[in-house]
């Protein structure tokens, strides 16, 4: 009787025994990069379709239309706000009256039938984020949403996972500007970027080493 | 380059006591390139052979202190990395490290050896020339065989037979390599 | 708190979730929309409270009304998260999304308006609570107020015209009652009866008033089932005519009472309880501590916390009140008492006589008039009256005593031809003994309007939806007399009336926004500075200047009678703790705040005494009949320690038979054997049911007796310090050093609960349960152990079975500084704050359950299943601040960190420090007793660094080494003995 | 000293082809196909009903479990423990008597490893099912998040699931590497083809070469020399899981020698039952003799005595220390509602025991087999009984509480004897259930010693 494995057998068995170990290593590693990759944190991704083909980039770009306009409650609560339809109206009662691409607009206030847009930024119900205490501490809009002047349409530039937030809850000081450049696109500190920090840390009192506790976000 | 041909020369023994006198005269016949299979460890064997590789304990202790040093940088890493208050407990408590400690320890003092006894044994090998010995399916039943290896400088298929033949074995085969 | 607005916002979240939440009624709210006139009534229909004042506010309201019908209509809103966002089409001024808004109104109960502060997010109301501005409640609350707003967004409330029980239009049922109209004209109101609650609402009773004008043969009487008739009988004999007494709590050195639970739940509790705790403070026994005395047949929140407490049979009260009366030379004859009553008695009148002018001598209004009447000779005779007690003219409507048995006669002698009955349910309360269901059948024209679909409607022909007290226009009078106007904080969730707009529609007016009649009303008061006085009535949240006048009247003592026992058990009927008569039956969340002294959650039970239990071999769960006359009920029996010895309890508000799938079916029905006559006290046989063995009852408490334990522990006079601390060796840092080490926060909160004010009210588990967005499990999952409140008030007895002594013990989370929960968690889902708050982070949690395992106070709380089944009305109620917890996670108190937070972001912004107690915990904010206070210990000044200082300061097992951030003060034992010891 | 070196404890008449042929032939040519086909219906059943229970329980939450409030541990952490405790005797037996040089060892290891390792996976996979999320079970493991946030390794659970599978991985390693020369011996035995693909794969080319043994053999011993103390650790760790929590009943620091004896007391008891089940299924008395029942059963008994020795430390414990909560504890087990379970292990684990001092009762089959269920009757009670009548009532008394397992309690407990045997009888199925190299090695040593003592 002759043996039972012919030589191939053994170049097949390693060759199994190797894929199946990178397998099992690679599906870890990739799981996990994964998790990380922008596809699942939706950043670049293809931005969402929306009832009127918003561009910042003409609106807060080109015209200069401060953040704060359209989103008035930025500073005041959580929620920065959505502008209602008669914010819109405001201007395209007068100019592009007849655009077609505004058509949803004019059909929103003439039926008082609010526009529906789609989240762009959607945090997890179990994260109690707020706008104004952000503003309020020299937190600039472009951190968390980037560069909005220049999105023709509107997509999420940042990962807004728990590790963006920890980034800057854990060292604020690089991530302050004076209170009055929050809503500027372009902002940078004129000298030590460090140093401009930690005075802001100081002068806006902030708690550093504490931010980063459960119920600051979490309840 | 003869040699190529061949994988060696079995010998066949009912004993393991057998094996032992017959090892140890092929060692005195100078043969140094000797093998011998058995169904069970004959320990014996293994001082005739000069068996001395002691690797596989180097690596189970090499396991051991990189699984300890690995649980410990892993435990304060963690710990470093995002501080929280635990129920006011130390933020190193070293005591508390130690059962995962322990634990990776044993685990990897217990990998390293068994995949580096396999991979210092060649194995997984599915294929070997001895496989092709008829009477070598008995190596794992009953009994016990010497094997002079081809490579060894004093092979030559006939006079290491005939050798092999002075001692008294079962049988003589000889292996060809395949 | 300066949380005034005039104006009400509305927006389309809330309505998106108004219209989510009911789409079955909206679909047939679609059929109506063509109805003629339909969008005038909508339009109508919404009071928006900022129509009042500025125009366009409320026209931008109905256009977002209009869309959200559109939305309905498209079936638009999908479930669960979504990525959408709708802005505002217009957006209302001063609307800041997700900050809350706080608007002055009122709740009513038994008639009276409690005054309240509703917070609202985005048009809708989350949470009520107290009116800190209002003069006697300031700021608490009770469980009932509490729950209000659950009440709101029940989904089962009544949405549609009913006609015979089919769903119709309101078209159809103002034409019938146009037709029924033109007949009582006719007959100038002949055969017309309209049926309330009882009430205090000037507006109602003005325009009864008209009414009675228009039809001067219709009669308006007031059915109660608790009511205030026998005390109005009472002070009638005493002074001629049913005036309203007042207890001056926080002006009492000493009260007896005599079976009178002023501390127990009804409309008085907040005040009475707030009034108490002032007076009874911290102060020790004999420095100016109250002391409070009760003889009570049922054991109850007030003699839970008295110094001495008498148990006794309801037969007993007259024969104790004679005596004390004899004593002070009011009644003539003192009778014959057995040893203990002479025991206790005897220092109950050393007590009077002592404090004579500051004390207080009260009967319960559920005894005999001529008994209770006694009470204001007796005060007199001491001179408490206009200190301790003082009277006014009645606060409530005046109302006949026994409105039902007339009515009742009326109808069986066929007089009776119109029955409207408004907010009121005769036909399940009223008692058996009246055969109100059967005769009802008898009235030609039957309208009923209410909340709910219930009994009474199922015996109507016509059943109107009626809105809740928040959606609408009204007022009424606190109970000092105080009237409050109510205002709106939110539009009626369904096509509902007001009761106001029902009888404007009778009186022949039409009041399509729903504040004509109470503006009339106020206009009239008023006069010219209608406008600043209405405005800032509805800011205050009541009118100045409207509190009840004190009365100077001189009592007479009545000429009580002995009765003679009969060889039947003493019944007495008591509404709820919970459900108080039934109506709020159809409350979840009522249904399952543990009774405040058996714990009993879903049920009602028949409460013995250990004696009863002795002699008829009974155990808690054992079904027996109590047949009261030919009258009959079967129910569970439970043994209540200390309850009179041959004294049954009833509890009334079960065994609803409509109303609500949460109400129906659930406990027995007391009204079934409740005697027309002695509607309070009865007597009755009690009989083990046949083939009935045991029924389950689900309590969150089975084990009460504290013996051998310290859990609570008290003080007294003498020796008015807690035994000091152990040391408790640790091997882990000290606070301190972790606080350093986690760069040492500003803040360290932490909570100390005095056990000696606390009266066990529920409030703060409620408050709580509202707060935290709580849920409810059912009976089956509590009788599991498995009930979710994160605040519980542990309750304990020691001694004697026949008489125990009663503590009661909030126990909410710790927040232990050496936590043993957090130790025990494998993902750091539970850690400590450097503030050091217990947190607890539930989308991290994955479910070990470890941390409940390793508490030794068993405070955390775990989502057996998804408990997140409520229907979509009830997710309108959820605090939007807090996570609503989805299965397998434990949750537990967080000191509401989000109440802690808010006020951070808040100081944050303004770049100060947070202010001294500045915020408060949702327990605290409605403790009616300030048992519970919170604050910042690092802040030496603060109230709870301050109660930490006390010597009745401890730490619930302190052995363990926990140290828990939330302490107690040990409670006063304040008895004859413990002076001189 | 042992009774193995006073007298040979294999008979020697037999020679290594016929221990060879013996062993390896079972798979091939498998004796008792019927009954074991029976066997794994009923496991597969069970197994099915695992199944059954898993997915009610995934689908709808732990409550379908009789847990509550203060009893929010139960069934499932004290099976956990109850099964772990089994997986301990494998390879205790096989390393530590390895390491002594107890040749009785070898007719029992293979089949006590094998043991171990499916107990151990019913004790495995109950820390998942427990769980509230059981899909978020992966945040026990440090890998670098996206909320950056890692375990919590102060944590006993955390501990546990590093030990655990530690053990697991050890013992599947250990079980192996002792298995390899074996499924050489069988795929030179196996005549079919399919047979001999089978075990030429798993016996991965094995030769039986000196080399191969010397480096296998320095492996095994230091594998065995390992597995000693883990297996003390990991026991040692689960008692942990309750020593480190406040509870009275729990807060004891006796428990982890207390928790390792326990284990190793259930673990005996069930190897012994599964030897003699084999022994009586495969006719392998001249393998497992009466000697080694005899053996088995002085273990047990030895074992038996020092877990008591735990009760007996306990009730001191308690007494001395005074703390009333510790005393109130110790009267809810006497007398408390689930007395039967104090009671029970009392009886089932050191009452029956006592034949044990006989060796009429220790090499009589039945009897062992009695006396061995019976011990795995006990830990299993005391195991409930240190979990339930701790939490039931522990510190304050407004939060004690009862617990009553429900159907899905016993149907997830009944599963696991089918995740038990069903492997497990494919095991014995295809692989030699006892170590034939390590008898013939037992053989080889009594024959030596029988010529020295000829001599």
């Amino acid at each position: 009787m002759g043996p039972i494995f012919s030589p191939a057998a053994d170049t097949w068995l390693r060759l199994f025994l190797i894929a199946a170990v990178s397998l099992a290593a690679g599906s870890v590693v990739f799981a996990v990069r994964f998790a990380h990759s922008d596809w699942v944190t939706g950043v670049f991704n293809h931005p969402p379709a929306q009832p009127v083909p918003f561009s910042h980039k003409h609106h807060a770009g080109e015209l200069g239309i401060d953040c704060g306009f359209c989103h008035t409650s930025f500073a005041q609560g959580p929620r920065a706000g959505l502008p209602p339809t008669h914010t819109c109206m405001t201007c395209h009662s007068q100019i592009w009256t007849g655009a077609p691409m505004l058509a949803p607009v004019r059909q929103s206030f003439a039926d008082n039938n609010p526009l529906k847009w789609n989240r762009v930024a959607l945090l997890p119900d179990y994260v109690f984020f707020r706008h104004d205490i952000h503003i309020a501490k020299g937190v600039g809009c472009v951190a968390c949403h980037g560069r909005i002047d220049r999105m023709a349409l509107t997509y999420r530039a940042k990962a807004l996972t728990m590790e963006f937030c920890l980034d800057c809850h854990r060292d604020p000081a690089p991530h302050l500007r004076p209170k009055n450049q929050v809503t500027n696109m372009s902002w940078s500190p004129h000298g030590d970027r460090e140093k401009i920090g930690h005075e802001l840390v100081k002068q806006y009192g902030i708690r550093e080493g504490q931010l980063t506790n459960c119920f600051v976000c979490h309840r | 380059m003869a040699k190529r041909e061949y994988f060696g020369l079995l010998a066949e023994f009912e004993t393991p006591e057998a094996l032992l006198a017959a090892t140890e005269r092929a060692r005195k016949a100078g043969y140094r390139e000797l093998d011998t299979f058995t169904p069970f460890p004959v320990y014996e064997v293994f001082p005739v052979l000069r068996l001395r590789d002691r690797r596989v304990l180097w690596l189970g202790l090499f396991g051991g202190i990189f699984g300890f040093c690995l649980a410990l940088g892993m435990q304060m890493f963690t710990n470093w990395d995002y501080p929280i208050n635990v129920g006011g407990r130390p933020l190193y408590p070293l005591s508390a490290f130690m059962v995962v400690g322990f634990e990776l320890t044993v685990l990897f003092a217990a990998l390293t050896p068994a995949i580096g006894m396999l991979a210092l044994n060649g194995l997984p090998r599915l294929h070997h020339p001895v496989f092709t010995a008829p009477r070598f399916y008995r190596a794992s039943r009953d009994r016990f065989f010497l094997c002079v290896l081809a490579s060894d400088g004093k092979f030559d298929p006939r006079k290491t037979r005939d050798f092999l033949r002075d001692l008294k074995p079962n049988s003589v085969e000889l292996v060809e390599n395949v | 708190m300066t949380m005034r607005a005039e104006n009400l916002r509305f927006d389309l979240p809330r309505l998106r979730d108004m219209t989510r939440s009911s789409r079955r009624f909206w679909s047939s709210l679609e059929e109506l929309i063509d109805e003629e006139g339909f969008r005038a009534w909508l339009a109508a229909e919404f009071p928006a409270a900022s129509s009042m004042f500025d125009d366009p506010g409320r026209r931008q309201f109905l256009k977002l009304m209009g869309a959200s019908l559109l939305l309905a209509g498209l079936g638009g809103c999908r479930d669960g998260k979504s990525g959408e966002a709708l802005p505002y089409v217009n957006q209302p001024e001063g609307v800041v999304p997700g900050v809350p808004r706080y608007y002055a109104t009122a709740v009513t109960f038994e008639g009276y308006a409690q005054p309240v502060i509703a917070a609202t997010y985005a048009g809708r109301p989350t949470k009520l609570d107290g009116n800190p501005d209002h003069p006697v409640t300031r700021g608490a609350s009770d469980a009932f107020m509490q729950s209000a707003v659950f009440e709101l967004y029940d989904p089962q409330r009544s949405k549609l015209p009913l006609k015979d029980g089919v769903p119709s239009t309101w078209g159809a049922a103002t034409a019938a009652l146009t037709q029924l109209r033109a007949r009582w004209q006719e007959r100038r109101g002949e055969g017309l009866r309209i049926l309330t609650g009882a009430t205090t609402s000037p507006t109602l009773i003005r325009q009864m008033a008209e009414l009675t004008k228009q039809f001067p043969k219709m009669r308006w009487s007031q059915s109660q089932a608790i009511g205030t008739a026998l005390q109005d009988e009472a002070m009638t004999l005493a002074f001629g005519r049913p005036i309203t007494p007042h207890y001056q709590l926080d002006k009492c050195d000493l009260i007896v009472s005599l079976d009178h639970d002023l501390l127990g739940p009804g409309p008085h509790q907040v005040a009475r309880a707030k009034a108490w705790a002032e007076k009874r403070g911290e102060a020790a026994p004999g420095a100016g501590r109250a002391r409070l005395h009760a003889a009570e047949c049922l054991p109850s929140l007030t003699g839970a916390v008295a110094d001495s407490r008498l148990p006794c049979d309801a037969s007993r009260v007259p024969l104790l009140a004679q005596a004390i009366a004899a004593k002070f030379g009011v009644a003539a004859n003192k009778p014959e008492l057995n040893p203990h009553e002479e025991k206790w008695l005897a220092r109950a009148i050393d007590d009077l006589r002592n404090h004579a002018g500051a004390s207080l001598f009260t009967i319960g209004p559920q005894h005999a008039p001529a008994i209770q009447a006694l009470a204001p000779a007796v005060n007199q005779a001491l001179k408490n009256a206009g200190l301790a007690v003082w009277y006014s003219e009645p606060i409530l409507a005046p109302a006949e005593p026994t409105p039902l048995a007339k009515l009742a006669a009326e109808i069986s002698a066929g007089s009776v031809d119109t029955l409207i009955m408004l907010d009121c349910n005769p036909v399940y309360d009223a008692p058996a003994g009246l055969q109100f269901a059967e005769l009802i059948a008898r009235v030609p024209n039957r309208v009923h309007a209410g909340l709910h679909v219930t009994e009474t409607s199922h015996a109507s022909q016509w059943h109107l939806p009626l809105s809740h007290a928040l959606e609408a226009w009204s007022d009424g009078r606190a109970i000092d007399g105080s009237a409050i106007i109510g205002q709106p904080v939110v539009a009626p969730l369904y096509d509902t009336r007001s009761v106001y707009q029902l009888i404007d529609f009778l009186l022949g007016g039409s009041d399509p926004k729903a504040d004509n009649a109470v503006r009339a009303t106020w206009r009239e008061r008023f006069g010219d500075q209608f406008d600043a006085r209405w405005r800032k009535s509805l800011h205050d949240g009541f009118v100045d200047g409207t509190t009840a006048k004190p009365l100077t009247l001189s009592p007479k003592a009545p000429h009580a009678e002995q009765r003679e026992t009969a060889d039947q058990y003493e019944i007495v009927f008591l509404p709820d703790p919970t459900i108080w008569d039934g109506r709020f039956a159809n409350i979840a969340w009522l249904q399952e705040l543990p009774k405040p002294l058996t714990k009993i959650t879903w049920d009602n039970v028949i409460a013995i005494s250990p004696a009863i239990a002795a002699r008829e071999k009974l155990s808690n769960g054992d079904v027996v009949d109590i047949d009261i006359g030919a009258r009959s009920v079967r129910g569970p029996v439970w043994i209540v320690p200390g309850q009179g010895p041959r004294t049954i309890a009833l509890f009334l508000g079960y065994g609803r038979r409509a109303g609500g799938d949460i109400g129906q079916g659930v406990g027995y029905d007391a009204y079934a054997v409740r005697p027309a006559e002695n509607a309070f006290i009865a007597r009755g046989r009690l009989s083990r049911a046949p083939d009935r063995p045991q029924q389950k009852i689900a309590s969150t408490q089975a084990h009460h007796r504290m013996d051998g334990f310290d859990f609570v522990r008290e003080v007294t006079a003498t020796n008015p310090r807690t035994a000091p601390p152990k040391d408790t060796p640790t091997l882990y840092p000290d606070w301190n050093e972790i606080a350093e080490r986690e760069n040492r926060a500003d803040h360290a909160w932490g909570m100390v609960i005095d056990l000696d004010l606390c009266i066990g009210c529920n409030a703060c588990v409620s408050a709580c349960n509202v707060e935290n967005n709580v849920v409810v499990v059912g009976k089956d999952q509590v009788s599991r152990g498995r009930e979710m409140a994160w605040l519980r008030v542990d309750r304990y007895y020691s001694g004697d079975v026949e008489n125990p002594k009663s503590y009661f013990q909030p126990v909410p989370c710790m927040h232990c500084e050496k936590a043993p929960c957090e130790m025990g968690c494998p993902v750091h889902a539970t850690a400590h704050s450097p503030e050091g708050v217990n947190q607890m982070v539930y989308n991290r949690c994955i479910g070990t359950r470890t941390c409940s395992s390793y508490c030794p106070y068993k405070v955390r709380r775990f989502n057996w299943y998804d408990y997140r089944n409520f229907a979509e009305a009830e997710q309108a109620v959820k605090n939007p601040d807090v996570t609503v917890r989805s299965r397998g996670v434990m949750e537990k108190c967080s000191y509401c960190t989000q109440r802690i937070q808010a006020a951070h972001v808040a100081a944050d912004k303004e770049d100060r420090a947070l202010r001294r107690d500045e915020v408060t915990t949702a327990c605290q904010q409605a403790c009616p007793t300030t048992a519970i206070v919170f604050g910042d210990l690092l802040d030496r000044e603060s109230a709870v660094a301050k109660r930490r200082q006390s010597g009745r300061h401890y730490v619930l097992l302190e052995e363990l080494g926990t140290r828990p951030r939330t302490t107690y003060l040990a409670r006063w034992r304040d008895e004859p003995g413990e002076e001189s010891a | 000293m042992s009774v193995a070196e006073a007298r040979p404890i294999l008979p020697t008449r037999q020679t290594y082809a016929d221990v060879t042929d013996q062993l390896a032939g079972i798979p091939m040519h498998f004796p008792t196909r019927r009954r074991w086909l029976i066997a794994l219906l009923i496991s597969s059943t069970l197994l099915g009903l695992l199944f059954v229970s898993a997915v009610v329980l995934f689908s709808t939450g732990v409550g379908v479990w009789g847990l509550n409030i203060p009893v929010n541990w139960a069934f499932a952490i004290h099976n956990y423990v109850w099964w772990l405790g089994i997986g301990h005797a494998g390879t205790l037996i096989s390393a530590l008597l390895l390491l002594l040089g107890r040749d009785w060892r070898n007719s029992l290891n293979r089949f006590a490893e094998t043991m171990t390792l499916f107990a151990v996976v019913c004790a495995g996979i109950y820390p998942i099912l427990h769980l509230g999320r059981p899909w978020f079970v992966y945040w026990m493991f440090p890998y670098p998040a996206t909320m950056k946030v890692w375990p919590q390794f102060r944590s006993p659970l955390e501990w546990d699931i590093w030990a655990v599978l530690t053990y697991l991985t050890v013992s599947v390693v250990f079980w192996y590497i002792g298995l390899v020369p074996d499924l050489a011996a069988a795929r030179d035995r196996a005549r079919r083809r399919r047979w001999q693909v089978f075990f030429g794969v798993l016996s991965l080319g094995w030769r039986g070469s000196a080399a191969h043994w010397q480096r296998w053999h320095q492996a095994y011993r230091l594998l065995a020399a390992l597995a000693v103390p883990l297996v003390v650790s990991v026991h040692s760790e689960v008692s942990l899981l309750f020593a480190a929590g406040t509870i009275p009943g729990w807060h004891s620091t006796i428990f982890p020698p207390y928790f390792v004896l326990g284990a190793a007391f259930s673990g005996f008891a069930v190897v012994a039952m599964i030897a003699i089940v084999l022994r009586a299924l495969f006719n392998l008395e001249n393998l497992v003799t009466m000697q080694h029942l005899d053996i088995l059963g002085k273990v047990l008994l030895a074992c038996g005595l020092m877990t008591a020795y735990g009760y007996v430390f306990e009730v001191f414990d308690a007494l001395y220390s005074g703390d009333p909560h510790e005393l109130q504890t110790l009267s809810d087990r006497f007398f408390g509602q689930y007395w039967w379970s104090y009671w029970g292990a009392i009886f089932f684990n050191f009452v029956v025991l006592q034949p044990l001092w006989f060796r009429a009762a220790r090499v009589t089959p039945w009897i062992l087999f009695t006396i061995s269920t019976s011990v795995a009757v006990g830990m299993w009670l005391e195991r409930y009984m240190i979990l339930v009548t701790s939490l039931y009532r522990d510190f304050l008394v407004s939060s004690w509480g009862e617990y009553h397992a429900t159907f899905w309690d016993w149907a997830t407990y009944a599963g696991t004897i089918g995740l038990f045997l069903a492997p497990f009888l494919l095991v014995i199925r295809l692989l030699p259930v006892i170590s034939i190299f390590e008898e013939k090695e037992v053989l080889h040593d009594e024959r030596k010693e029988l010529r020295r003592g000829k001599a």
